[in-house]
């Protein structure tokens, strides 16, 4: 029957779902940005609402860990962002899928 | 902040903090004309480190584990990271900010030696993120380069999606067993006190997210283009280094905490590792960009490493050969690369062809490659050799001879590539015959550093086999 | 005190050889002194160790020598002295010796003396070897060296084709039968454990049971028909003649040739222990002896000629050993080896003298450009005369006892068979050395006008004067002697048959066999049919009859043309027959159908088109259908591994090219990618753990 | 069931709701401003959830450094570059990728099953929030005491590296 | 005499030590780095005849134990050991390498491109050719075994004739693909070996044990396995397609140490490894292996008579004569193994004299076919003689060296099986015939006159009296040889009885 965490838990499970769709069709940087964001986020309220609803925050080591993935995941958007930027100064688009210079070359 | 404190903090806060000063040391002094003091004192930093690690007693807090396995993974950082300094110093000649880079690849060391002595996921979750985003940056140091920039772009966000996957991947284990410390999920599997859909979904996805840095087909699709696209002593890095922190994450996650639960697991990594040996030696038959081919022969190496996974069982020589086999390819690879890096800049160019004839004009630097790549065909007597065949009689003990015999066979195929090139330095006629003027000379440290290190394995590796069967569980 | 050192007569000219090969060419007579040297020292020994027998037959008369020793198992060489070796060794020193200094005149001038002089020593070695050895091995080894040196000398002119192909069908033809004779060695040696001849000769009959006993025997004995050029193994000693005369007298008519029967001889107790082997010898003896003969009477070659009697009077000996004349078979033997090599000398020195007027190797052997030379050679002519009676068995020549003694064998094992064949090939001998005799000698030079006929004119005032000479003494008086002692042995023969045959008869004791005073083993032999046989004319009377016969027949249709045989083969079934004999039967034909057309076109074709097509083939077609021996095929201009690569990436291209295409650089195909990796383990591992409870989530 | 139960059903079921319409709306906004502000929402969305599910501490620095911190840093690195959105309407290769993701969905679905929580749900009243915090506190100044440390270090030399990256001169 | 302490080490390392030195002062002069290398090589072969002599000379024939053995673990974690010894089959075959280099880098005297690149590879090869010979511990053996590929695939692809990249590739390919098949059977006895004795080792002596514990079913495949893998280096039908390619490609002196050593590999691998271990399988399969042998001396000689490359057909008589030795090592009485032995040591030099000898038609008339060698004795009198020796050796002749082993080994195949197996004699008509033939077409014949061809120069016949007189002497006095052979014959043959 339908409870809180099954529900919480299904949310995240789209919202990752959510994260690798964007992934797998956007063409710009930015939009995998945000996406990666979604998978993320996916996974700290994952691990929230397992602390929440499994283990009635007997070790809040759960909250601790979302403390330290907020901020890699700050680290980690500041750092793509300057790639990005870098990236779109050199090419001049936004858009990766029109730079793969990168790729095998020969048939 | 943390400077006061290094003295009274036990060991592995030690090393760290020494790490750290000296990161904070070179992103200060950061000038042009800086180069040398940059390298010296990077390299010196990490001496000290490492004769730190020699002697530091094995200590277990309750977040902290520095065991001999991590002393040895740190052993293996640190040297690699020295070799790559070495090489790094040329190779970023033309980064204005190269101490950044210098201080990159300490801050990564300070990740992986976090992420391979702990016994705790939040720990070593840190440190691999830690160690991944200073990766990230290195690879983009060299920003005027379109192609590193694409390459860090890809690595950038194909290894987030990585790290995603093994987090959601984790959040799941968590909910099955509720705990990141590994010795009390290890215990809560034992007596079976966990869910079982839950972990299995969790343990598909950290397979997934840890897939990435392990290099498995079909999660290594970045490594090709990244190592391509990025400076060859980075890629070595890439190859040499974060992979085997990520085998040390492996090693960590899956020998401590969910090895009761090995019969899910090891199957899923054995097919994996038939992939990835397989698909990987094939794709290198056809390559014709030197560091294309070593980014697939390290794919290839990371099949035969996972192994350890693949065919978990109770055999001292499976662990053993495993971290054998880390270390030699940790050196195979520098080697491979720097000399790469050594030839690119004498002839101009990547391409196998253009290696012809190199052999006849650059004597040593062709000797020490022609050892390299035998050695990573796993030609007896080098220490590629020895790796592979305690990896090897490791997972037959295990019983997985089939397994075993895949693998030998693979091997045999890589012959076939690595000979390529050799026959192609000696017997060919092409660019590199007209290549006479000598390289930069300090791409030779390295070279012949590591090629002598793998001879002298080669000659005598019992020393080594026995220290590391003493230290595998 | 010489049987001590009996091995040094193989020995020293053995050893002398490959020295005359090397130095020969240093010395003043170019080897010619080592090759004297050699046969005289070891006629001498000879001699010596022969008298020193005769006088003290007790005396120790086996020197053995262990040449190859494995803990378990042994092989010794064995050096015997005894009635069968002394006799022969002592002929074949002699007429070695003779014929060593004949060749100093003879062949005066030729290239390579040192070779020839070599070779000659080696032979006599060798040929001594076989003679004295008492264990199997040491005798296959002689045997075998016999067999090359005969090669050797035949090939001694190498620069003509003829002589080369010659000489290798004469050791082809021979090793043909030497490897049935190493099988029976072989087999003796698994029955009995050794080689050791006495050891075999006694233990082998007792042991044995008769089927293996035949089998062996007869298998021992293609041996000797290979190097006594018996049917069918014969077709080489005519070819053979292509060698220098010397070599002709020597090897192919008086020693090598009769190592097949020395073999006989040697080994007779376990022939003669199984009847079929018996039969077998007797009438592969007796048919050789007649085809032989008959071959001989249309051939115009000298020297082929008395190939042809040589082929056909080792014929009677052997025949006399398989019907049990065994001393008869060794006096024929003895007898024969006289006259015979008489005979080549006198050809010899007859082409030798041709050899001026026609200047053809060819031409000069072939009888239709003689005639009248008696008036300027007489020496040679009588000689030969002796020869040609001695051989046609004409009374009180040697020929003539040993040839009755045969013949007295036949009729004594009652075989009507042989005794016929025999009797009639008396009479064809006689006819056809007769024939050679007279068209030799008789009547006028036939050389200037046959020349005409098949040359241009300026060649026939070249052969205007051609002045006839005697060969040089060197050459004619080896002649005398041997005439003489063919003379003298004939006349003294009957008075010693005797003692020989007892001398014999104790050697044969050992082995149980008895001989009686007529030299005939007691041994059972069954003829395979019982027909006519006049019991009681003697045999002397018959023999001379159809001999004078023959000559007579010859004297008629050569010196006064009243009667030409030649005239029979103008038409008809006459010219037929003479067709099948000139064409020697169509042996040749057969041994080139078997040599060159079966095993070199066909079966060695064949194989050799297999190897490279299919064997290599299946390896490269499997390599083209993607193993990694892949492309192998079209490789020549690139390194392998380059191909081999290719070959792999071609032999894999859909999959190789499914991978790398995937590779294409895009980052959302890469995510892409990673989503469907995920998917594919979540998979596979519900697969592989029967997982999971599918149930669906709202349930 | 009594009403509380229902009324946190609902709450939940309201906020998960909003939280997968904006995460959706995130990737599938073809303008780049509003897909930014659209993750900001979520962001806070989630902020929320966490507060409600006892983190508040977590939830606080969610919205802070998140909904704060990275929205406006993308906002920023927006006005860097010149507006793109033409071919951003077709998305890459919509079709295969919406099949393997709902296969991934639904088989990650499948594999999770059916969960309920296992422990009793704790009573979040005003003192056991302060116990959190206390014992967050003290986690935090003790046992990660390094983590901390290195952690900020590494960010700050990140930090440094991608403004070095992304500050190219112009020329 | 004595020896002193590690002189086998010093045999068997000596090239290798001296082979970056042969490079390096070849970049100097190119002459001296050849020098040097006949220099090495000669010092080798009188350490190894000084140990062969001491090793008669000490009366060690007699005993089946390992003389000059030098042992000490080098990786005892895993059970490999450095462990070389000689007994007397091992003592020959050392000779043996040491005299055909010793002979082939003096006839190596064509040889321009490169030298000193050559001499080291050629030391090299020399080292690892002795090492196989030596070594006692599989794992060692195997590095050898390997270790020979290499330097051997270089001289042949380098210096070889125009199709020699192919026939590199094909001789690499074909000998690696059968040694790992051999590998995977010694790692199978390894595994069983430590399973049954409970201990890491490749001690040859200890596996042996552990394998004559395994069940026939068992050994039998291993047999295969194992037979298989040394066989191509023998080579057997149908397996022996890279061997003329190989000989023909490679540089005459490379197809000296190919048919005077390598191919003796097989032969040592099967006498040595194979039937020792399995010797239940042996007896099994005897008959057929037997069998293979024929085929092999048929096949061959059939082939050999069609052949127009004297290289070509010297290899397929190598091959025929091959069969010989398979035949002979499974006859299981002392007669057949040691006659297999001696054909080993006999036909390395026999086929070594002809294939200098074909190097040398090679290269002062430039063709190595028969219509074009033909009829050049006039001009080269000492090249048609060794000629004429080689080939009356090859087709046993006695009192030279083959017939010897053709007698023992034919004596024992027939006193074995008797009838059935009798008509092997026939391979000797078939030998004589086709060697016969090439002698007289190449020999014998018109001669020609209008070209100018020397005849051999100071070292060529320096080193080919050597060969010839060795083979006389071997030929006329066997002891010198059946004196080492007894004792491991015996010893072999001994497994046919258990």
């Amino acid at each position: 029957m339908l409870n809180e965490a099954f529900i919480l838990i299904i949310t995240s499970v789209i919202l990752f779902i959510l994260g690798i769709y964007g992934l797998s069709t956007r063409r710009n940087a930015l939009k995998m940005l945000i996406s990666i964001e979604l998978l993320i986020n996916a996974a700290a309220l994952n691990i929230i609402t397992f602390a929440y609803y499994f283990y009635s925050l007997v070790s809040l080591d759960a909250q601790i860990f979302v403390l330290f993935i907020i901020a890699l995941a700050a680290a980690e958007a500041a750092i793509g962002l300057s790639i990005f930027l870098a990236l779109h100064r050199l090419y001049g688009v936004p858009d990766l899928d029109v730079v793969s210079k990168l790729r095998e070359t020969g048939e | 902040m943390l400077l006061p404190e290094i003295p009274y903090l036990p060991g592995i806060y030690t090393i760290l903090g020494i790490l750290a000063l000296g990161v904070l040391i070179l992103t200060i002094l950061d000038r042009e004309n800086y180069r040398w003091l940059i390298s010296v004192l990077g390299e010196l930093i990490l001496l000290v480190t490492l004769a730190y690690v020699i002697d530091l007693p094995a200590y277990n807090e309750s977040y902290i584990a520095f065991d001999e396995f991590s002393r040895f993974m740190t052993f293996v950082f640190i040297i690699s990271s020295m070799l790559i300094i070495m090489a790094l110093h040329h190779e970023l000649r033309d980064v204005p900010r190269y101490g950044l880079a210098v201080s990159l690849i300490l801050a990564a060391n300070i990740g992986m030696i976090m992420a391979a002595a702990s016994l705790n996921l939040v720990y070593i979750v840190v440190g691999w993120e830690l160690a991944g985003v200073s990766s990230y940056a290195v690879v983009a140091v060299r920003r005027r380069d379109p192609l590193a920039i694409e390459a860090a772009m890809k690595f950038f966000i194909v290894g987030s999606i990585g790290f995603g996957l093994s987090l959601f991947g984790i959040s799941f284990i968590f909910g099955a067993v509720g705990t990141f410390s590994l010795p009390d999920i290890a215990g809560k599997l034992a007596n079976s006190k966990y869910e079982y859909n839950l972990l299995y979904t969790g343990l598909v996805l950290l397979i997934s997210g840890l897939g990435f840095k392990m290099a498995i087909v079909p999660f290594h699709v970045w490594i090709p283009d990244t190592y391509d696209g990025a400076p060859n002593s980075i890629a070595s890095f890439l190859a040499a280094a974060s992979k085997s922190m990520a085998f040390a994450v492996g090693l960590r996650i899956f020998y401590h905490g969910l090895y009761p639960v090995s019969d899910i697991w090891s199957p899923l990594f054995a097919v994996l590792a038939i992939i990835t040996m397989t698909y990987a030696n094939l794709a290198a038959l056809a390559q014709t960009k030197m560091k294309r081919l070593l980014a697939w022969s390290s794919i290839a190496h990371a099949g035969y490493i996972i192994l350890l996974f693949g065919a978990y069982g109770l055999s001292q020589r499976l662990i053993a050969g495993g971290l054998f086999h880390i270390f030699m390819h940790a050196v195979m690879k520098i080697l491979a690369f720097v000399a790469a890096a050594y030839i690119t800049v004498v002839i101009g160019s990547d391409l196998l062809n253009d290696y012809a004839g190199i052999g006849r004009t650059q004597k040593i630097v062709s000797f020490f490659l022609t050892v390299d790549l035998l050695a990573m065909a796993g030609i007896p007597p080098l220490g590629g050799f020895w790796s592979k065949y305690l990896l090897f009689l490791g997972v037959v003990e295990t019983g997985y001879v089939w397994l075993a015999l895949i693998a030998v066979i693979n091997s045999a195929i890589s012959l076939y590539y690595y000979a390529r090139i050799i026959k192609l330095m000696y017997f060919d006629v092409g660019k590199g015959s007209e290549a006479t003027v000598a390289g930069p000379r300090i791409y030779l440290v390295p070279v012949i550093l590591s090629g002598l290190l793998i001879m002298a394995v080669g000659i005598y590796p019992d020393p080594l086999i026995n220290y590391l069967l003493k230290i595998s569980p | 005190m010489f049987t001590e050192y009996a091995w040094l007569i193989p020995f020293v000219p053995l050893a002398l050889s490959p020295i005359a090969l090397i130095l020969g060419r240093k010395l003043p007579k170019e080897g010619a002194e080592l090759g004297i040297l050699g046969a005289g020292f070891s006629l001498i020994l000879a001699l010596l160790v022969t008298i020193e027998y005769i006088t003290s037959p007790e005396h120790p008369a086996s020197i053995s020598f262990t040449w190859i020793n494995l803990i378990q198992f042994k092989l010794d060489f064995l050096i015997v002295v005894d009635p069968l070796s002394i006799v022969m060794m002592d002929i074949v020193g002699i007429i070695a010796t003779l014929i060593m200094i004949y060749s100093l005149g003879y062949m005066h001038g030729e290239k390579g003396l040192a070779r020839y002089f070599a070779e000659m020593l080696l032979f006599t070695g060798s040929m001594l070897t076989i003679v004295l050895a008492g264990d199997l091995l040491l005798l296959f080894i002689g045997w075998e060296l016999v067999g090359v040196s005969s090669y050797l000398l035949i090939g001694f002119w190498y620069t003509r084709p003829p002589a080369a192909s010659a000489a290798k069908k004469a050791f082809l033809t021979t090793r043909m039968g030497d490897i049935f004779m190493l099988a029976g060695i072989a087999y003796l040696y698994r029955e009995c454990g050794t080689l050791k001849i006495a050891t075999l000769n006694t233990t082998a009959p007792a042991i044995l049971d008769p089927k293996l006993l035949a089998l062996i025997g007869i298998f021992l004995f293609i041996g000797a028909m290979g190097k006594s050029a018996q049917f069918p193994l014969m077709a080489w000693l005519w070819d053979a003649m292509e060698g220098p005369t010397t070599v002709s007298a020597i090897l192919h008519s008086s020693t090598m040739v009769k190592a097949g029967v020395y073999l006989v001889l040697r080994v007779y107790p376990i022939i003669a222990s199984s009847p079929t082997a018996l039969q077998f010898v007797a009438y592969v003896g007796a048919f050789t002896a007649f085809i032989a003969a008959t071959m001989a009477l249309v051939e115009w070659d000298i020297k082929r000629v008395l190939a042809y009697s040589t082929i056909s009077q080792i014929g009677y000996m052997m025949s006399a050993l398989g019907v049990g004349g065994y001393a008869a078979g060794y006096l024929h033997l003895m007898s024969h080896a006289f006259f015979k090599a008489l005979l080549f000398l006198c050809a010899g020195s007859v082409v030798h003298m041709m050899h001026e007027i026609v200047h053809d190797p060819w031409l000069s052997r072939d009888m239709r450009y003689m005639g009248g030379l008696y008036r300027d050679m007489r020496i040679t002519a009588l000689t030969m005369l002796i020869g040609a009676l001695a051989l046609a068995g004409i009374f009180p020549l040697s020929g003539f006892w040993s040839k009755d003694a045969v013949i007295e064998a036949a009729l004594e094992a009652h075989d009507p068979i042989v005794y016929w064949l025999l009797v009639i090939t008396a009479f064809l001998t006689a006819f056809y050395i007769m024939r050679l005799w007279f068209n030799t000698f008789w009547g006028e030079l036939r050389a200037p006008k046959m020349l005409k006929e098949h040359h241009s004119s300026e060649h026939e005032e070249k052969h205007e004067h051609v002045h006839i000479h005697e060969s040089p003494p060197v050459m004619t008086i080896p002649l005398v002697i041997l005439a003489t002692i063919s003379v003298i042995l004939g006349i003294i023969m009957p008075f010693f048959k005797e003692s020989f045959v007892e001398f014999l008869a104790g050697y044969l004791e050992h082995y149980g066999i008895h001989l009686n005073h007529e030299g005939i083993a007691e041994i059972t032999y069954e003829p395979l049919w019982h027909g006519f046989i006049p019991e009681s004319i003697p045999v002397a009377a018959i023999s001379l009859l159809f001999a004078g016969l023959g000559m007579w027949v010859a004297y008629e249709s050569y010196v006064t043309r009243r009667f030409m045989v030649d005239r029979l083969s103008a038409g008809g079934l006459g010219k037929l027959l003479s067709k099948v004999l000139e064409s020697r039967y169509g042996l040749d034909g057969l041994y080139l159908l078997l040599s060159e057309k079966l095993a070199w076109k066909c079966i060695s074709r064949g194989l050799s088109w297999v190897d490279t097509k299919i064997v290599d083939g299946i390896v490269n077609g499997i390599g083209r259908s993607g193993l990694l021996v892949a492309k192998i095929s079209d490789l020549f201009d690139r390194l392998g591994i380059d191909g081999l690569v290719n070959a792999i990436g071609n032999s894999l291209k859909w999959l190789g090219g499914r991978f790398r295409r995937i590779e294409i650089g895009i980052i959302e195909i890469y995510a892409l990618l990673i989503a469907l990796g995920t998917l594919f383990v979540f998979i596979y591992g519900m697969w592989l753990l029967g997982y999971p409870i599918f149930s669906f989530p709202f349930g | 069931m009594e009403l509380g139960l229902i009324i946190g059903l609902s709450v939940i079921v309201g906020l998960v709701a909003l939280t997968i319409l904006s995460g959706i709306l995130a990737i599938e906004s073809g303008e780049m401003m509003h897909a930014v502000f659209f993750l900001g929402v979520l962001l806070v969305i989630i902020g929320e959830l966490y507060i409600l599910l006892g983190a508040e501490f977590v939830g606080v620095v969610q919205i802070l450094v998140y909904a704060g911190g990275v929205t406006v840093l993308m906002l920023f690195t927006l006005l860097f570059i010149p507006r793109t959105k033409e071919r951003l309407e077709k998305p890459f290769m919509r079709i295969p990728s919406l099949i393997t993701v709902i296969l991934l969905l639904s088989i990650i679905l499948m594999s999770i099953g059916y969960v309920s929580p296992r422990a009793a749900v704790p009573e979040i009243g005003y003192e056991n929030i302060v116990e959190i915090l206390r014992n967050i506190a003290e986690l935090l100044v003790v046992d990660y005491k390094p983590l901390i440390g290195i952690v900020a270090l590494v960010i700050f030399i990140v930090m440094i590296a991608s403004a070095y990256i992304s500050s190219v001169k112009r020329e | 005499m004595e020896a002193f302490p590690y002189e086998l080490s010093v045999v068997l390392w000596l090239p290798l030590l001296a082979s970056p030195i042969a490079y390096i002062i070849g970049t100097a002069s190119r002459k001296a780095s050849r020098w040097f290398a006949i220099v090495v090589s000669f010092i080798d072969f009188v350490l190894a005849l000084h140990l062969g002599l001491v090793f008669w000379s000490s009366g060690a024939t007699g005993s089946i134990e390992l003389q000059f053995v030098d042992k000490f673990d080098w990786i005892p974690s895993v059970g490999i050991s450095y462990y070389i010894g000689v007994d007397g089959f091992s003592m020959i075959m050392v000779l043996l390498s040491t005299i055909l280099s010793l002979s082939a880098v003096i006839a190596s005297n064509h040889i321009h491109d490169s030298e000193h690149l050559y001499y080291a590879l050629f030391l090299l090869l020399e080292t690892s050719l002795i090492g196989v010979f030596v070594s006692f511990d599989l794992f060692l053996f195997y590095i050898f075994w390997e270790l020979v590929l290499v330097p051997m695939y270089f001289l042949i692809a380098v210096w070889g004739g125009p199709r020699r990249k192919y026939a590199a590739i094909k001789f690499f390919i074909y000998t690696h693909v059968g040694s790992v098949i051999m590998l995977i059977s010694f790692f199978y006895v390894y595994w069983q070996a430590i399973a049954l004795l409970g201990i890491y080792t490749f001690n040859l002596f200890q596996l042996i044990k552990a394998a004559n514990q395994l069940a026939l079913t068992v050994q039998i495949y291993l047999f295969i396995a194992l037979f298989i893998g040394f066989g191509i280096k023998v080579p057997i039908v149908p397996f022996h397609t890279w061997l003329p390619d190989a000989h023909v490609e490679a540089p005459s002196p490379i197809s000296v140490i190919l048919a005077g050593v390598l191919l003796k590999m097989g032969g040592y691998g099967i006498l040595r490894i194979a039937i020792p271990m399995f010797p239940a399988a042996a007896k099994f399969l005897a008959w057929y292996i037997a069998i293979i042998g024929v085929i092999n001396i048929f096949y061959a000689g059939f082939v050999a008579m069609w052949q127009l490359d004297v290289k070509r057909l010297i290899a397929y008589s190598s091959i025929s004569h091959m069969g010989i030795v398979v035949l002979g090592s499974v006859t299981g009485n002392v007669l057949g193994v040691a006659g297999a032995i001696y054909m080993m040591f006999a036909h390395g030099l026999v086929n070594g004299l002809l294939f200098l000898l074909a190097g040398v038609y090679k290269h002062h008339v430039h063709s190595r076919l028969i219509p074009d060698i033909a009829g050049l004795t006039e001009k080269m009198p000492l090249t048609s003689a060794f000629f004429v020796i080689g080939g009356f050796a090859g087709l046993g002749l006695p009192g030279l060296a083959i017939f010897v082993a053709e007698f023992l080994v034919i004596l024992s195949a027939i006193s074995t099986w008797g009838l059935s197996i009798a008509y092997v004699v026939f391979g000797a008509v078939l030998n004589a015939a086709y060697m016969l033939w090439a002698i007289q077409r190449i020999v014998f014949g018109p001669q020609r006159s209008e070209e100018e061809v020397k005849d051999l120069c100071k070292p060529e016949i320096i080193s080919f009296s050597f060969l010839t007189i060795l083979i006389v002497l071997l030929g006329v006095y066997p002891p010198i040889l059946m004196n080492f052979i007894a004792t491991p014959a015996t010893a072999i043959a001994q497994y046919f009885l258990s």
